[in-house]
């Protein structure tokens, strides 16, 4: 039973075409990560699903109990940390739900602090901590980890992968980054012109160890589907010729 | 070795010696060391990288390497002489572009020959830096305009077109999308290799520095001390599969006290 | 949790370090902004005492003390004080209300930019202290007059404010309180509102000094009570320890609102603090 | 701003639709414009105010203009379309003048000598049209002079206390002092030190436009990314560079901020030194004709000086996106 269903799912942005007839089954507890380059729709595909975005045209079904993560944290900046997170709850428990959140991403700590006090990372912490308190069916990441450096990259794939297992969410995560997306996917969504060029399973369940032998090989797939050649790979072609180069860059002094 | 030959047919590019530098700031009355006895030579037209957790002190070192700051103690030598102001020869590439906002990419990239007067001999010297990044068609853009691969490449083009011979990169990638960044350590091995400068880069990224360096220097929390240095004694294009090199990043990762194992 | 070195690097780079900083050590430390000010007055005894302008021009501050002292014993300094500053107070609080209320109506509602908007520009166009001949036409010469033109001179510059800060929230942050399905009175109260304040707050200080100004106007037209009657009493009868007097008193009744709004902002935009200081 | 573009191009698209029909709001609009030119001639005033005829003469080529406007605006291109996305405001302004006149001058029902119908305005341009040019000339004059004076010390003085530690060390507490000081506070003072009105007034003018260019210059060039100079110094800046090149252009946002606050400020305070002291210009006008209860002339000032202050808010709006082009994206 999927638990989100694209059926011909199309939006175009001023006659111009951004997504063209998408089709996309997403089991209930499965992790889809959607890769694509610069421009190719992924992002505009979760804001759909999210519902930030209406379709021009085709059916999406979804479900209510749903929560997104963006690439900014987009904490409210005025609103302390625990505030945030329990940002529009009801109720009397609102503030020990809130920080139950906190204390399982690590940043109980925190509760109290101002959001602009907080690194890149905790900021991320904190947003995932504000999904979490909604008790969501589907997270929804948009490049999560795209603004944080490599290795706190790391450790924020680890702790989702983590909640992932321990809550059974529907995970769907555009990004980017090949390494990621086979770290942490059950599938990987290679979007490119609007429209799903391939559907790649990744075996095992993540988060996996990235230095696993089996990934190298896929992610390398992933990067030629995407029209990158693995770094290194590529021969060097610059316009410019070396003879050109050294007299045009000669010492100025 | 390979590299030592390279350096010979490299004449406009420098070394680079650090001398037991140490350095501190004053925070709210406290002293914050930062870097702690940190001994380093490089030779001319070697790619180093520096790796280290958050706030390590890194860019602490390329600041003082382009004389930003002096040191507290020891000493910085480029070429046998000690540095103690910015200087075109040496050029700091920061994270953020850090473009000029009011300037269009093309003056932006005269930045440097402007400031020191030489931009109305050198014009053509920026379209040069500016086709050799591929954004020719982009001259009169303003900042605003580019997307964050292209901005940084404009930032790359304006160290460029000082001839430096000493190129500081403080994590030039690090805000980039994966795709672009996997371009982008590309064009920079590109040009290191044609354009020949010595290149100093601090960067987070294990497989980055492991990709284009010569050597890998491991710094330690702060206050920094180097605490693995690491030859990457493998021929350009490197394959990011190569089991050495997966090998050498597990080794780094642990010693940084990583696990990237779960 | 290790200290960013980001931070570190920006507040020690500082081009030149600041003489107050080499001073911190010492216990003088906060009284050294001081100085230039006190420098002023020494200045300014020094030149009323040398006589080269002569005490009509320019009297010395003990001169304007002594006034201070004599117009506070006759009682006429207190009420004075006690009438500018309700003016003041009446004119700006009807200003901010009225000022506030439109720019959240013309900031949440499309609708009511399209009512709001227009009049209040067309209102901006206009010197608000060449209304005056008009506010004595419409309220008279009393009390309601001065306080309806601090008024008006309080209120554009709240609704601009007001208008843009909340019209310039990022929309991302909207946006999270959409998928949230956060209710509508939450994203007025605690997204739009609350990123709108620095904005209105800015917009608060700059109102107040207009406040001054308009109290300043309207205080010249037929009154019989407050600083500006004092300073046109002391103008005629050429008291010019007087006249300085009551300058010296709207310096500082400007710099205690301004330092009332600065308070204000410390409490109000504490989250912003270590932002500000990167 | 969404709102223009959104009635612009449901306009463009009325137009496109109906080439040869007739713009009705035009219609409409001419139809009250001639309502007015004739209830003004038809109808005696209760007081008579002058130029009755000229009004009515007036509104009635707008009628004209607008009828024939009616007809042809289709084929105007990009002027038709903003002729139309104005029809609304043609046909409120056609209605505003008939009643302004019918419940002034031919009801009297708004007392005489406070309430003047728009002939009565137009009247005084007709009948003190000499005096009040020179009057616009002489304000101009006072503006001018002490705004750009006092911009131009201000913009220097803010450039420096941003810049140098040493200069905001000791120049700093000082503005703060004087500061929030109300421009206004410091007529009578100005008077004894000055030599005659005109330079107090032009003192008292600069002095308001000049506190807060110098506040925000100066918060502007203290607040400029560091990064900036790190980069510039890098490449070879001197300080002279860094001044002019980095500092001044990067804190030009802020500048302008303290522009448009400098502007409100020698607005409000030059209608005061004018009415204190001057012996020409328009808030000594506007002064002297009260005392003489001709309103008319006032309302009529009036509108002559929003039109001037619009102008120069417009005006500096131009400049401000000119020079602050790049900056878009950013805001």
């Amino acid at each position: 039973m999927p638990d989100i269903r694209l059926q011909h799912v199309s939006k175009a942005f001023d006659g111009t075409a951004v997504l063209r007839e998408v089709d996309l089954d997403i089991a209930e507890g499965s992790f889809v990560a959607i890769v694509g380059k610069s421009g190719s729709g992924k992002s505009t595909l979760l804001r759909i699903i999210a519902g930030l975005e209406k379709a021009s045209a085709g059916q999406i079904e979804t479900t209510d109990r749903l929560a997104v993560a963006f690439q900014e944290a987009r904490l409210l900046p005025w609103l302390s940390v625990v505030d945030n997170v329990s940002f529009g709850l009801e109720g009397r428990d609102r503030k020990k739900v809130a920080l139950d959140a906190l204390v399982e991403v690590g940043l109980r700590a925190k509760a109290d602090v101002w959001p602009l006090t907080l690194s890149g990372g905790q900021a991320q912490r904190v947003s995932l901590a504000r999904a979490l308190v909604r008790k969501p069916e589907v997270l929804l990441l948009d490049e999560p980890f795209g603004a944080l450096d490599a290795l706190t990259k790391l450790d924020m794939q680890n702790l989702v992968g983590e909640l992932w297992r321990a809550h059974g969410w529907t995970v769907v995560m555009v990004t980017h980054d090949v390494d990621e997306a086979v770290r942490l996917a059950d599938r990987v969504v290679v979007l490119g012109d609007g429209t799903v060029q391939e559907i790649v399973p990744v075996p095992g369940t993540g988060p996996r160890d990235p230095d696993d032998p089996a990934l190298a090989p896929l992610a390398g797939r992933l990067l030629r589907l995407l029209g990158v050649p693995f770094a290194g790979r590529r021969s060097l072609e610059l316009e410019t010729s070396p003879t050109r180069l050294a007299s045009s860059l000669s010492p100025v002094s | 070795m390979a590299l030592a030959n390279e350096a010979v047919a490299r004449p406009r590019s420098v070394s680079l010696d650090v001398h037991a530098v140490s350095h501190a700031y004053d925070l709210e009355g406290r002293v914050l060391d930062v870097l702690d006895g940190i001994e380093l030579a490089v030779r001319p037209g070697e790619f180093v990288a520096l790796l280290g957790p958050s706030g390590s002190g890194k860019s602490t070192l390329l600041r003082l390497a382009a004389g930003l700051e002096r040191p507290r103690a020891g000493a910085l030598l480029e070429d046998g002489q000690p540095i103690t102001a910015p200087d075109p020869s040496r050029i700091l590439v920061f994270q953020d572009p850090t473009l000029f906002p009011w300037r269009t990419v093309w003056w932006n990239v005269a930045t440097g020959l402007e400031a020191r007067g030489l931009l109305a001999k050198h014009r053509h010297r920026v379209d040069d830096a500016l086709a050799l990044v591929k954004l020719e068609t982009f001259a009169n853009a303003y900042p605003h305009q580019l997307s964050g691969g292209m901005a940084q490449r404009v930032a790359i083009a304006r160290a460029l077109v000082n001839d430096p011979q000493l190129l500081l990169l403080d994590e030039p990638f690090g805000k980039l999308d994966s795709l672009t960044r996997l371009s982008m350590q590309n064009e920079l091995l590109s040009l290191w290799q044609k354009v020949g400068f010595t290149a100093l880069l601090v960067t987070h990224d294990v497989e980055e520095a492991l990709l284009l360096a010569n050597r890998v220097i491991v710094f330690s929390d702060r206050p920094a001390r180097i605490v693995a240095e690491i030859a990457v004694d493998k021929p350009h294009p490197r394959r990011r599969d190569d089991p050495e090199l997966v090998e050498l990043r597990r080794a780094v990762l642990a010693t940084l006290g990583i696990s990237a194992d779960v | 949790m290790t200290i960013d070195v980001d931070a570190v690097l920006v507040a020690s780079s500082e081009r030149v370090p600041a003489p107050a900083g080499r001073a911190s050590g010492n216990l003088l430390a906060p009284f050294t902004p001081w100085l230039s000010t006190l420098a002023i007055l020494l200045l300014w005894t020094a030149v009323s005492a040398g006589g080269l302008i002569g005490p009509r021009a320019l009297p010395s501050p003990f001169d304007v003390l002594a006034a201070a002292w004599e117009l506070t014993a006759n009682g006429r300094l207190p009420a004075a004080l006690v009438a500018s500053l309700a003016r003041v107070l009446a004119g700006t609080a009807l200003g901010l209300v009225l000022g506030l209320g439109a720019g959240l109506l013309a900031g949440y509602y499309r609708v009511g930019e399209m009512v709001v908007d227009r009049p209040l520009q067309m209102l901006r166009a206009v010197p608000f202290n060449a209304l005056v001949p008009l506010f004595i036409v419409a309220f008279g010469i009393g009390e309601l007059m001065k306080v309806s033109l601090i008024a008006v001179g309080v209120l554009v510059p709240i609704y601009l404010n007001t208008f843009a800060g909340v019209r310039n929230v990022d929309s991302k942050l909207v946006e999270v309180g959409l998928v949230y399905r956060v209710p509508q009175r939450l994203i007025a109260s605690k997204i739009l509102f609350l990123g709108a304040l620095p904005s209105i707050l800015t917009g608060l200080r700059f109102s107040l000094a207009i406040a001054w100004i308009a109290l300043v106007t309207s205080e010249t037209v037929n009154t019989n009570a407050g600083v500006g009657y004092i300073l046109a009493q002391a103008q005629r009868f050429v008291r010019t320890d007087q006249v300085f007097l009551c300058i010296v008193i709207y310096a500082l009744l400007g710099i205690l609102t301004d330092y009332l709004v600065r308070r204000l902002e410390g409490r109000l935009l504490a989250w912003r603090k270590s932002y500000d200081g990167r | 701003m969404t709102d223009a573009i959104q009635a612009l191009g449901s306009g463009g698209y009325a137009s496109a639709e109906s080439a040869a029909r007739i713009w009705k709001a035009g219609l409409y609009a001419a139809l009250a414009w001639a309502a007015t030119a004739v209830v003004t001639v038809a109808l005696p005033d209760v007081v008579p105010w002058g130029s009755a005829g000229l009004f009515a003469a007036i509104t009635g080529a707008g009628a004209a203009i607008l009828t024939v406007l009616a007809f042809s605006v289709s084929r105007l291109g990009k002027a038709g379309e903003r002729i139309i996305y104005y029809g609304p405001w043609f046909i409120a302004l056609g209605i505003w003048f008939l009643l302004w006149e019918v419940s002034t001058a031919k009801l009297g029902w708004l007392p005489k000598p406070f309430f003047s119908p728009p002939h009565g305005l137009l009247n005084v341009y007709v009948v003190d049209g000499p005096r009040l040019l020179v009057c616009i000339l002489y304000t101009l004059r006072l503006w001018g002079l002490g705004f750009f004076s006092g911009i131009a010390v201000g913009f220097i003085a803010g450039v420096a206390l941003g810049w140098s530690a040493r200069v905001n060390y000791w120049g700093m507490p000082v503005l703060k002092l004087i500061g929030p000081v109300p421009a206004t506070a410091w007529i009578p003072a100005t008077f004894y030190f000055f030599p005659t009105t005109f330079a107090a007034s032009i003192f008292i003018v600069a002095l308001s436009a000049g506190i807060p260019v110098a506040i925000l210059t100066a918060s502007g060039v203290s607040s400029v990314n560091r990064a900036f100079y790190d980069v510039a110094r890098t490449l070879g800046a001197d300080n002279r560079y860094l001044v002019f090149k980095i500092a001044i252009p990067a804190s030009l946002p802020h500048v302008f901020v303290g522009l448009f606050m400098a502007l409100y400020y020698s607005f409000a305070v030059l209608v005061v030194a004018e009415m204190l002291g001057a012996k020409y210009g328009l808030g000594w006008y506007i002064q002297f004709q009260q005392a003489y209860s001709g309103y008319a002339n006032v309302y009529a000032t009036l509108i002559i000086m929003s039109v001037i202050c619009a102008g120069i808010i417009k005006l500096l709006f131009v400049a401000r996106d000119r020079l602050l082009g790049w900056q878009k994206g950013i805001l």
